[in-house]
């Protein structure tokens, strides 16, 4: 159970390359990058765009994406739609209750930098890495499902590229 | 048992809740099981479009109501700019009418199989939900197909609108009319008819009439109550005196009128209304430039106006001050939303905690509409 | 009949150390297979493809779900119950696994025939819910709380229209040995308990009788495996996760792999009682079909065809709620029950 | 009913507590009412058999202009299918208008988010919190003065 | 008692419609796009990232004055005489330029695709394309630079520009001078910089 929290001592004495991290490697983030578990939750328009593209035409589970409602469990959070003053302190603190490793998709505009609201909204921030580190920027107003799924893809790219050995997992 | 000691224990429900259809957070107080006090918590999405909405052109405007209530963007186009073209006045070609209400009709599908999807998925049935959103996802490509855009279209323009459908459009959208007619009737089938659905919302959260009225709520919520309230048909907008359709009200079928079933069931039988409106309007549809009524520059001079649509959730208003400039001095919306979630504390007390969801997803609440 | 493997060991410690092993092998794999078959079942009802990007069938899918829970942090409530939350999942895990002690698998193969097996099953599922109501209130959270008060009243209601139910067989029967139940009914398809069980063609009346008690028992099961529509401990839509909630990594997956280990366990117990376990539904008329490995596969045929019935209801179903699943059990399951019952007694009586 | 037989039949009753009937503007005639007494005079508008008026549809603030607020009230009545549009003004200093939540339910929510978001006090209003924004919010945003804070709780709040 | 049968056979009845139809659900072909290997053909209408043909571009600054969350940013310099714009000076419609874009920025973090820039263009250089597939890992990726002209380039157009004025400046007072008792006509639309700017906080923070 939580092995990567055992192996992260141990780990930190190898240098990257070693043949048995190599492919220990291979095998945890193709776990992970597999079985991206997903928050339930939703913000604004573009929570309609993520719950379109959890449906039927695109089909986040064949990417073994399923939501879960509570953050004990899930892997990924999406964040979709505008992120207000009054919302952000809550978005913190459901990161904060993820357990690692976690990664963060910001979808949509606003939730990239305050989107269509940046210039006069006075309770929304202006972009949701000011107070959570995002992973991946899917730009769109709202981002076809299409976008959202590439978005994935480029999130499971980076995951790919990660390491015990690099102390990134 | 009398001298049984019990504690009432409040929860708090959102904003990150799978069952508030968004960011909505309500703060219960219960009893056992049942509920004794609710207390909605708003604002969670409070996006300052009536500040936004100061600061610009009125066209720019129409982007920005697009974002307020995002299920129903099409409807909320057509309020502001009826309500713009209101203070201008300018008359409006015959096509561009037809085309706006074949488009808010379409939106209005679109609208109640999300309604009736999420329901769904409140009473814990996944695979309705995706019926619909299947559903959805036909009606989403005609919108696509149309204006480029499959949610926020910024299609209708005060005088006018963006582009002219084509003759694809009208054949694409007979034949999803003639698709959608037994898709209807087999959500009916695996959800609406469902004994469990019936028993989950049929005698649960009755509003009453006269409450319902004085409260402000309008569309399917008022409607379920039994009052036979449709603006389309009371206050005709647009050209909706030119079509025949029937105002659908809870009839007690199953539970009591007024429960969340009734409210339910009214969405199930106006989209049907809705197909109803289009086939006419498809059949009748004029010819004409969707142009040659754009102004050039929108500068309405100093008034007021307020035109109220009935929205798929109710009655929609834009309440917009123009002082003379370029930019409005004031756009207040009157969410539906807003007004029909504020009788849920009267309604739900007594009720369980599932029932409370139930009665929350009844009302097909938007966190957009309500906080804007 | 002698169990396979004291045949070939002998009966000493070897055997019994080596018997629970193809069970726990059978158990994980089915769990972890279940989940897939759930979800790519429910992709098919919904017109989805379910997960196919790991490879071309998703087949790695719920093991790559397993690794990636075993890499997940375990987080700890700062102000949990320390022990209880801790033994919670090991208890709901064992539980449902402790049920497979008794199931029948084939003539030859079960893990052991107790006299009261049946009875073993009943009171060892029902330990499940000790770690639910723990897990409930030691994650000090309100909303699994809740979720653990509802599964005790549910389970416990449960309990009685479930026995009632298999009470209808045993009276026939005359028996409480799992291995007995498959074997009082050899002799094809008609001898089945769900078509009355083996006797003069008179046991056509009780045909009704039988079917409804079936139908009963799987309900009451599937209701005691808390999956919807009777799902009330998890509750998406209500409680959030329910008795989960504040459960991450490994402890989250010993509570989700539990679940469906217990939806075979359940469907093994309908599948023995009503659906003549492992016996080949052609009796004798094809004796090949009856040899002990093709046993194994009835059985499991059988159970599993009643586990795709879960599923397929599952994602049909809306949940009913706590009251509504109360009244259910007590205003129709166990007074249908106790009429069934009374009927069977009749039926014994008389004929 | 027309705006102005309504509007006669308000000013025989309340006299002074009803202004001027506007009529030369766009879109849609309104008249004002004195903010002390909106109560009595929405009462009589819901009560009085030939007005019926049973459906507040809006209730909005406006920051009307450089030293006064304003509350406009969209009246409708489902019976009798008429409407009126009505206005209090009052001045920036104190802005206090009569609560009429105790007369339709709508406004109550209405009248907490002209709270939060105009600054109008509304006198007798059950629960007059802020609405929207969080209580500990600063300022009333759509006031054409309001300057939007540099920081909230930590945040920084302009782009 | 006869309410009670009723709603056992309602239960199963609908139970058993409910399950008939998710079963004959199973039959029928997934409707799923298998997005990276299928795609969907976008209608010609399709509203995602925007693209703007400099070659067309002059620079009007049109778009960026409709554009209602002003994402588009544009900096234009004034073309000496002797200087041509681009490779031939003119667009493809044959309007000529007078104006180096030194910046084109459109920031499509915050672009809200709602096309309201496309329709106002004179010369129909800025235009909705059917790409979405562009997501980052940063956030200033999605900071596009359509202007075709480097940053030393572009200096060095300012710097023409200035030396420009500087020389009509001397020009002017030569000939101010020079021709005092001449009413010499200055042009003082020449004499101003002509860079713009649409706002000054669109920069990263």
């Amino acid at each position: 159970m939580g092995i990567l929290n055992k192996l992260d001592n141990t780990v930190e004495h190898f240098e990257s390359g070693n043949i048995i991290i190599t492919s220990m490697d291979k095998l945890l983030n193709w776990s992970r990058l597999s079985s991206m578990w997903q928050m339930f939750f939703g913000l604004a328009c573009c929570a309609i765009e993520m719950m379109a593209t959890s449906a039927s035409h695109y089909d986040l589970d064949r990417f073994g994406i399923i939501p879960r409602p509570s953050p004990r469990h899930v892997d990924i959070i999406l964040i979709s739609g505008t992120v207000t003053l009054k919302m952000a302190t809550r978005i913190k603190r459901l990161w904060d209750q993820m357990p690692e490793p976690k990664y963060v998709i910001s979808m949509g505009s606003c939730s990239n930098c305050g989107g269509p609201y940046w210039e006069h909204g006075y309770n929304v921030l202006k972009g949701v890495d000011r107070v959570i580190p995002v992973d991946v920027y899917v730009p769109g107003c709202p981002p076809r499902p299409e976008a959202l799924l590439e978005g994935l893809i480029k999130l499971q790219e980076k995951i790919r590229n990660q390491s015990l050995a690099k102390h990134t997992a | 048992m009398a001298e049984l000691r019990t504690e009432e224990l409040t929860i708090n429900m959102g904003p990150q809740h799978p069952s508030t259809h968004g960011v909505l957070r309500l703060v219960l107080t219960l009893n056992g099981e049942i509920v004794t006090n609710v207390k909605p918590v708003l604002g969670y999405l409070h996006r300052c479009f009536e500040k936004h909405a100061e600061a610009m052109t009125y066209p720019q405007v129409i982007p920005y109501t697009d974002r307020m209530d995002y299920l129903n963007s099409m409807s909320n186009e057509l309020a502001y700019v009826l309500a713009v073209e209101k203070l201008l006045g300018i008359e409006i070609p015959e096509r561009v009418e037809y085309i706006r209400v074949i488009m808010a009709e379409l939106q209005r599908i679109a609208s109640h199989l999300v309604a009736i999807g999420t329901y769904g998925n409140d009473a814990g049935a996944f695979t309705p939900f995706l019926y619909c959103f299947m559903d959805r996802e036909k009606v989403l490509e005609l919108f696509e197909m149309v204006c480029g855009a499959r949610l926020l279209y910024n299609y209708i323009w005060v005088g006018g609108l963006s582009h002219d459908i084509t003759p694809e459009f009208i054949t694409k959208t007979k034949e999803f009319i003639k698709y959608f007619r037994p898709r209807i009737k087999q959500v009916n089938n695996l959800l609406s008819y469902n004994k469990i659905f019936i028993e989950r919302t049929a005698n649960i959260g009755m509003l009453p009439q006269d409450v319902a009225v004085n409260a402000g709520v309008s569309g399917p919520t008022l409607r379920g109550s039994g009052v036979k309230y449709d603006l389309r048909k009371e206050d005709p907008y647009s050209i909706y005196n030119k079509f025949d359709f029937d105002v659908c009200v809870g009839t007690g079928e199953y539970g009591t009128v007024g429960d969340c079933w009734n409210r339910y069931i009214v969405r199930a039988y106006e989209m049907e209304q809705s197909l109803r409106i289009i086939e006419q309007a498809l059949d009748s549809i004029p010819e004409g430039d969707v142009h040659s009524a754009v102004p050039k520059r929108v500068k309405p001079v100093a008034g007021e106006s307020y035109v109220r649509t009935e929205s798929p959730k109710g009655e929609l208003g834009y309440y917009i001050i123009s002082d003379g400039s370029l930019n409005p001095y004031r756009v207040k919306a009157r969410s539906t939303s807003f007004c029909n979630l504020s009788v849920i504390n009267q309604i739900s007390r007594g009720h369980m905690i599932a029932d409370v969801v139930m009665i929350l997803g009844s009302f097909d609440i938007v966190l957009g509409c309500i906080d804007r | 009949m002698e169990n396979i493997f004291t045949q070939w060991f002998g009966d000493n410690l070897l055997t019994y150390i080596l018997i629970p092993v193809p069970i726990i092998a059978y158990v994980s794999v089915f769990a972890l297979y279940a989940v897939l078959a759930e979800r790519k079942i429910s992709a098919w009802m919904q017109n989805r493809i379910g997960p196919n990007r790991t490879d071309k069938f998703g087949l790695l899918q719920t093991i790559l779900d397993a690794v990636k829970l075993m890499q997940k942090e375990l987080i700890l409530p700062s102000r949990r119950d320390n022990l209880y939350f801790r033994m919670a999942p090991y208890i709901v895990f064992t539980a449902a696994f402790m049920g497979y002690a008794v199931l029948p698998f084939s003539s030859v193969f079960i893990g052991v025939d107790l006299n009261l097996g049946l009875f073993y099953f009943f009171a060892i599922t029902s330990i499940g819910v000790v770690g639910v109501l723990m897990a409930g209130w030691a994650s000090n959270n309100k909303y699994s709380l809740f979720g653990g008060m509802r599964t005790v009243a549910q389970i416990v209601s449960y309990e009685i229209p479930t026995a009632l139910s298999a009470i209808v067989v045993v009276m026939l029967a005359g028996t409480l040995s799992m291995q007995k139940f498959a074997l009082i009914q050899s002799g094809g398809i008609f001898n089945w308990y769900i078509f009355g069980g083996p006797g003069s063609p008179i046991k056509i009346i009780i045909i009704p009788i039988m079917v409804v008690s079936a139908v009963l028992l799987f309900l009451s099961t599937l209701a005691e495996t808390n999956r919807t529509p009777f799902d009330l401990t998890e509750a998406d839509s209500e409680l959030v996760a329910g008795v989960h909630i504040e459960y991450s990594g490994m402890m989250f997956a010993m509570f989700f792999f539990a679940e469906y280990a217990q939806m075979f366990a359940v469907s093994g117990i309908v599948t023995t009682l009503f659906l003549g376990g492992w016996q080949s539904p052609f009796g004798e008329l094809i004796p090949f079909l009856n040899t002990p490995v093709f046993q194994v596969f009835w059985f499991l045929a059988k159970g599993l065809s009643l586990v795709f019935v879960q599923i397929w209801l599952r994602w049909t179903l809306p949940r009913v709620r706590i009251d509504q699943l109360m009244t259910m059990c007590w205003k129709f399951f166990i007074p249908i029950a106790l009429v069934n019952l009374f009927l069977i007694g009749l039926y014994i009586i008389f004929a | 009913m027309e705006i102005t037989e309504i509007y006669n039949k308000l000013k025989k009753v309340f006299g002074d507590g009803i202004g001027d009937l506007k009529t030369d503007l766009p879109a849609y005639p309104f008249f004002f009412a004195d903010a002390s007494k909106i109560n009595a005079v929405s009462l009589f508008l819901r009560d009085e058999e030939s007005l019926q008026f049973d459906n507040l549809s809006c209730l909005s603030g406006v920051d009307y202009d450089k030293d006064n607020l304003a509350v406009v009230y969209h009246i409708y009545s489902y019976a009798l299918k008429h409407n009126i549009v009505v206005k209090c003004i009052v001045p920036k200093s104190a802005p206090v208008v009569q609560t009429v939540s105790d007369v339709w339910a709508a406004a109550d929510w209405h009248e907490r988010e002209a709270y939060d978001l105009i600054g109008i006090n509304f006198e007798g209003h059950p629960d007059l919190r802020r609405i929207l924004l969080s209580e500990d919010w600063e300022g009333h945003p759509l006031r054409k003065d309001y300057k939007v804070p540099e920081f909230y709780n930590g945040m920084k709040v302009p782009y | 008692m006869k309410a009670y049968f009723k709603h056992i056979y309602q239960a199963v009845s609908s139970i058993m419609i409910g399950m008939a139809i998710t079963f004959k659900q199973m039959f029928h072909k997934s409707v799923t796009i298998q997005y990276p290997e299928q795609r969907l053909q976008l209608p010609e209408r399709e509203r995602n990232r925007l693209f703007v043909n400099m070659e067309d571009c002059i620079g009007c600054d049109q778009c960026a004055k409709a554009c209602p969350v002003s994402c588009i940013d544009i900096e234009t310099v004034k073309v000496v005489p002797g200087d041509v714009v681009g490779k031939t000076g003119v667009t493809s419609q044959g309007k000529k330029k007078a104006l180096h874009v030194t910046n084109f920025t459109i920031d499509f973090a915050k672009c809200c695709y709602c096309q309201l820039c496309v329709f106002p263009c004179p010369t129909e250089c800025i235009y909705m394309t059917d790409v979405f597939e562009f997501s980052t890992y940063k956030r200033s990726d999605l900071l596009y630079q359509f202007s075709d002209l480097t940053p030393e380039t572009a200096a060095e157009k300012k710097k023409m520009l200035a030396d420009f004025n500087v020389e009509q400046d001397k020009k002017k007072a030569l000939a101010a001078e020079e021709a005092a008792k001449k009413s010499a006509e200055a042009k003082p639309a020449e004499n101003k910089s002509e860079t713009k700017k649409e706002s000054d906080n669109t920069k990263e923070s």
